[in-house]
């Protein structure tokens, strides 16, 4: 369903992203999450998985390198396209909207490399990739730390006792790593390369971590199974094991001095496509609301006529205009400076998932049993809401960074944002 | 887990029957619930289920007959016991601890009816039934209607616009049946006897409804698919559609002049256990929190031990005990008074199912992904929770109703 | 306290505004509404009150003129410069920000009635006023109705049952008015002009209602004494009587055949005032918080270095930033159609509204006892944040009123 | 307004009891409250402040001494009747409830000393004082540390950093006592004798710490101000301080051994009343919203006749039944074993005290504009609710105290509650 966008000052290539975005969203993504949604985790990577032909026609739209700069063969949105465009894809299905960003991950870190080898090997090739067949993965989350690797603000994360379940050591002009990343990797099970954050240094806790790509047919790398949970069914996740796996030296994205400060800026970068994303979901949820309570018939009226019908379906609207203008004020400010103030896209993030989730809590109540069936969309959005406020940080963590950030920088200087 | 009981005086009876109930909850009904969980809604009532020899594992204990009086052979527990051996079914599973309910419902309405011949037609078969074989379910759901058949302190529900999917006419000594009901009658496709509510005078809406007792082999009676859902997928439900079924005049147990009344009380009561449900399958949550934060380790120490986890601990704990509060207030009031005070029945169920869902909601924050996955108990236990607060009234509707009683009859005297 | 804004793109005129708003609002709006806050209602507009040489100094510096077009002497800001005044001013005190944009309602309507005569009478002098001496108010509650003026959706608006408490009859070439205004009037009692809604033709309801310029001086016009309530005790809000009263045709500004669209553009434009200054109210809240969080020593350790500080003081920065958000998108779009789109002024309004209570909410919690005393700015502000939930249009019957306009155009092309 | 009991076994003597308290609240508390409510602090406690004729008849009724033992001549209530009398008593006002329990203090923990002198020279005449003239008061919290006194879980109670405001020293056979109370002390300048705790072991932090009955017109003795606060103006409250006030040896009613334990079930007692008189506060919210909205016409018909505002006043009463069920387990519990389970005071007293604010938030809502104003009682209450969030343990803390509770001792052994 189209909407009033509330700026009025969209340009014609606007508009024109958006319906492109809002059809591919509504013909391919749908139908194709929901099939997802049903199968089990295994068949949803299967070789005969709607998966395949869905990469395949994102892939030729290019919907796989929204984040990537133009000079590499990118998009090269505003940022308002990016929210925009992110937007409408997280209506079609939050989970496949989170696949097609981290596809991009390691090469978008690549990217900030400047290493000519790297750009040809990896970067152009991905963003020339029209089938579907380049994939990369966020291998971040570890089993035994949880959101612990995030938590740059806190004294333990610089600990020598934070013992990473994942290790690199230099040996001679190679890496070798070594451990494991847990079942949340997204996009693992089906990735060909994985962006990996390895402990490198452990005297600096998890401050002595570095980033790195690695290719997935590489000798000593093996992938779990695919994760089965009650939300996002349609996103990809599960373990990635590295045994004395061999890499070039230059295929350090990130070394550990650079480390927090990239972990931060990639956070912030990623808070913002969820807040979007969820900005998405959370219309979506309102469509079905709005739709149904036209239709539904209760005490001799349709439900919408009813008093408090109407203030529900206000509330839902007012929670999706409300996130649309915190996520838009945060990508128009964050993806404009470097660094970026991480606190803005918690802000943007927490803010919009969790109206999002009370969204299809409202939209279930309004639709009363029939909101609880798989007849409807309610329940997946409502199941993948609910995943959202702990995913790409957990809320309560990302508020304690973020109060972290304000209690040293607030009120930041005008002048920092390089207007 | 054990919980400790703020109550000091209970009887030896009453340990007896929680500590029981417990073990059958965590032995036969929490595996059975998982499995049922994770098959299609098809195959949780094809004959190789598992639901059938928990059914008769239930029966053979008696859990089918916890409402029915000892006379007839029920179990007949005070008020306080129904509540805790409710909670201890609900925290093995809400959606089970609902079947074993519904099951009873038909008989346990024949058995206030001082029909002698019924109550040995039904009743007492029913009591003596040890495995599982014969199964009431509660027909009130309409397609087209949702909430409205209990709106009772509505407009509407007397407004002869109001057109039941299901309607009932006298011909000599037999009512004949035709119509629908909706997919959300519990234990629907899986019955042996249904509590059906009909539409007998629609000059008077849904006050002109009554209620009857169909055995489900007559003619003319067929049932849909099992119901495909989120949460409580251990619980059947499903349409049924009568096409001019016809069952003997004295099978229409509440006629129009007693159908509000009556339908209050029905309400009343299976508030009460929903009430109770909600308690077990609250505390469960708080359980899983609990021990996954004393095991979890988090920046160098266990979970529990950060004061933020401390806190949701606490504020978990103090929902369990909150609403076995107000449900034990509530059913030591409505179970003891004829006709119930339907008004706290709805406070303890509106309140314990908000705070049962909020503790399933707290759960997955504190287990974090994990949470989301399918190898914990938590987010089984949200998605049983999202329902109860639709089911049985959803809480909107009946705090509307509530406030309806309330504006009549504040204060009872 | 500066902010930081997260509009890269302000100009050095909107940096200006917003520092000079900043220095009024901190050397004397606050100071003001401290001293008024204290005193009773009648003193508040007592002859030695603190309030005429606030309003003295406001009125010399053009703060009364914020929404007048610059042909006449106003200020004429670009909605964005609206919203970041009216936010420091809100900052300053949500009670004399709100007088500050009641004294304008007369003469800002009459600015858009293209009648010359008018504008040269009534919208110029008070351009050009830098004393305070000319004063408008904002005369539509009325005693028996309260949001029901504002119910333009519901069924009753237009009900010819709907009896007004301010009636006018045409007169040969004069409106004669009978009635009275409740006592939420704001800026009432202290008033040199009203800007009165009265009933015309009682056959449409409230719809069939006008709105029109009174001077206050004219024979026939009494006023109440000023209302003692609990927040925003330095907003001067009372009744007006009206007795025979009579104006000037031409006085009346709007008929019954533009009224309801002329009030849903007045409640729009409202109703993103009151979003601007609850974000900056919110503001308020936060920095009292937040410096008292890194001052306070808990535990041997200052407040905010607590997890649980942290993420409280995060929450609360975050209502603020999202305040901010949704009010400049709304205002950017509704200060630039005609006719607005109000559902979204609403949006703004009950949203920055909640944010805004939440976080005086917070703010108490964070200081304890403290927060409570009169030494703390906190227990005013979350005083006078409880009453945004009701001004201007309560929120539920702004919800009301919004979930009408979507069920009629949702999607707007 | 009478209200259903839901308890169907209420005796005849439980039901004399409530309703000649509901008749001292309505005739007595409601009108000294509101005159207060208007006055400044110190007004309020001036000679011709409407409080003393209230105390006075307040006390020959005997509601000063609920609490205290029937051997001693106290009211001997049991654990219901507790309950029943303070929820009428917090309906006709919460401040002055809690200044009618805190003038006890003193003289209950006197009981416990089994000290036949204290006996004698304290409790009884305060039990049998009819006139108003003998009043404790509770001087537990410091200026430099609000709830941390009462934070007996945490590590820092007990450390040696934690200097007390308040210290104590034997000097030969007398106490003497140097130091300052916080303006939080219930009763403070108006007391008679004080219920004070010391530092007496640094070493120990606030475990150290004891507790003493001070007779307040002893030397060095001298009060602060009354406090001006937003809510429960009508309870007296504020600063004391002493400066080497010498007491004998005997005036020590809680030694450092047995501090913590004695606080620990100090507040859960106190916690229980909290809940009660919330229970009443959020109950008189209630019936001025319920009462409210079948006279007032809008939209052509009774407020309460539209089905939003059904919900609302459903809403608001299943709140006060459910205060009221979890105020008595919680009372019927811990008034019946020693020591108490503090945690379920917890429980009853956060519970309770957050549905009464949000009853007092909602019947405000109801009453629009009128709500705000003097004229109606709505405004009070929610001042008098919003305090009782931070009173007697700012329910985080208590949340947090639980929640240590909880961890040690979950599930608790049924044989330790003595049934």
């Amino acid at each position: 369903m189209k909407y009033f966008d509330i700026n009025l000052d969209l340009s014609e290539d606007d508009i024109a992203l958006r319906d492109a975005a809002r059809q591919f969203a509504e013909q391919e993504m749908r139908p194709t999450a929901k099939l997802l949604d049903q199968m089990t985790a295994e068949e949803g990577v299967a070789e005969n998985s709607p998966l395949w032909p869905f990469l395949k026609k994102a892939y030729a739209l290019g919907y796989h390198k929204i984040l990537m700069p133009e000079s590499f063969g990118g998009f090269g949105l505003t940022p308002l396209q990016v929210n925009i465009v992110t937007e409408e894809l997280g209506w079609g299905s939050f989970g496949l909207s989170v696949l097609l960003a981290v596809v991009s991950f390691p090469f978008y870190l690549a990217c900030t490399s400047n290493n000519d080898e790297l750009i040809e090997k990896f970067v152009k090739p991905f963003c020339n990739c029209t089938d579907g067949s380049i994939r990369g993965c966020w291998a971040g989350t570890e089993p035994a730390h949880g959101s612990d690797i995030l938590a740059i603000g806190e004294e333990f994360f610089s600990s020598p006792q934070m013992k990473g379940d994942m290790r690199a050591r230099l040996d001679g002009e190679e890496w070798v790593l070594n451990g494991q990343k847990s079942a949340w990797v997204s996009g693992g099970t089906i990735s060909t390369h994985a962006l990996v954050y390895a402990q490198i240094d452990p005297s600096k806790g998890f401050a002595g971590s570095g980033a790195f790509i690695v290719p997935m047919d590489l000798p000593g790398v093996s992938k779990g199974k695919a994760l089965e949970k009650m939300g996002q069914r349609d996103l990809n996740q599960g373990e990635l094991y590295f045994d004395d796996v061999r890499l070039p030296k230059s295929y350090m994205l990130v070394s550990p001095d650079f480390h927090p400060p990239v972990l931060e800026a990639t956070l912030a970068m990623a808070n913002l496509c969820m807040a979007s994303w969820s900005t998405g979901l959370s219309r979506a949820a309102f469509e079905e609301a709005l739709n149904y309570t036209k239709e539904r018939v209760q005490g001799g009226k349709p439900l919408i006529e009813h008093y408090t019908t109407k203030q529900r379906i206000f509330e839902m609207f007012a929670r999706v205009e409300t996130q649309r203008a915190i996520a838009r004020a945060g990508v128009n400010l964050n993806f404009s400076i470097s660094p970026p103030h991480p606190e803005y896209s918690f802000v943007a993030k927490t803010r919009s998932t969790e109206m999002a989730f009370q969204n299809t809590h409202d939209a279930i109540q309004l639709l009363g049993g029939n909101g609880l069936t798989k007849e409807y969309a309610v329940e997946k959005l409502f199941r993948d809401a609910r995943t959202s406020l702990i995913e790409d940080g957990q809320n309560e963590v990302l508020a304690r960074h973020g109060g972290d950030l304000v209690t040293k920088t607030y009120p930041r200087s005008q002048i920092d944002s390089g207007a | 887990m054990k919980y400790f009981d703020i109550d000091l005086n209970l009887s030896e009876d009453d340990i007896a029957l929680r500590d029981a109930a417990r073990q059958f909850a965590e032995q036969e009904i929490r595996p059975t619930a998982k499995l049922l969980d994770e098959m299609t809604a098809e195959e949780g009532v094809a004959e190789n289920s598992p639901l059938w020899p928990l059914l008769k594992k239930a029966y053979a204990l008696g859990y089918h007959k916890i409402l029915l009086p000892e006379c007839y052979g029920g179990l007949e527990l005070t008020p306080l016991q129904v509540n805790i051996v409710m909670e201890e079914l609900g925290w093995g599973s809400f959606g089970l601890g609902v079947l074993l309910a519904v099951v009873s419902f038909p008989f346990y309405l024949v058995s206030m009816s001082n029909n002698d011949e019924l109550i040995e037609k039904f009743v007492k078969p029913f009591c003596n039934c040890t495995d599982g074989s014969i199964r009431g379910c509660w027909a009130i759901t309409e397609p087209e209607h949702g909430s409205d058949v209990l709106a009772i302190g509505d407009e509407c529900f007397t407004s002869p616009q109001m057109k039941g999917n299901v309607k009932a006419v006298l011909d000599g000594d037999e009512w004949v049946i035709n119509g629908q009901k909706s997919a959300w009658v519990s234990g629907g496709t899986i019955s042996t006897h249904a509590l059906l509510y009909v539409q007998i005078d629609q000059s008077k809406g849904f006050a002109g409804n009554g209620t009857c007792i169909v055995p489900m082999d007559l003619p003319g009676v067929s049932k849909g698919k099992p119901l495909e859902k989120m949460g409580q997928r251990d619980l059947n439900q499903g349409e049924i559609y009568f096409d001019d079924v016809r069952i003997p005049k004295e099978y229409m147990l509440v006629d129009p002049d007693l159908y509000v009344v009556m339908l209050d009380t029905s309400l009343a009561l299976a508030n009460l256990c929903m009430a109770s449900w909600a308690t077990g399958l609250s505390r469960a949550a708080f359980e899983e929190a609990f021990n996954y934060c004393k095991e979890r380790v988090q920046g160098g120490k266990p979970l529990i031990e950060h004061y933020t986890t401390k806190q949701r601990i606490f504020e978990m704990f103090a929902r369990v005990e909150t609403q076995r509060a107000i449900t034990r207030a509530a059913i030591e009031l409505n179970f003891n008074t004829a006709p119930p005070h339907p008004e706290f029945s709805f406070v303890a169920k509106t309140q314990s199912t908000e705070m049962g869902f909020q503790n399933t909601h707290d759960a997955i924050q504190l287990l974090g992904g994990n949470g989301l996955t399918k190898e914990y108990a938590v987010e089984k236990l949200f998605r049983d929770a999202r329902s109860t607060l639709i089911e049985d009234g959803n809480n909107e509707a009946l705090a509307r109703h509530g406030g309806d009683i309330l504006m009549k009859t504040y204060p009872r005297s």
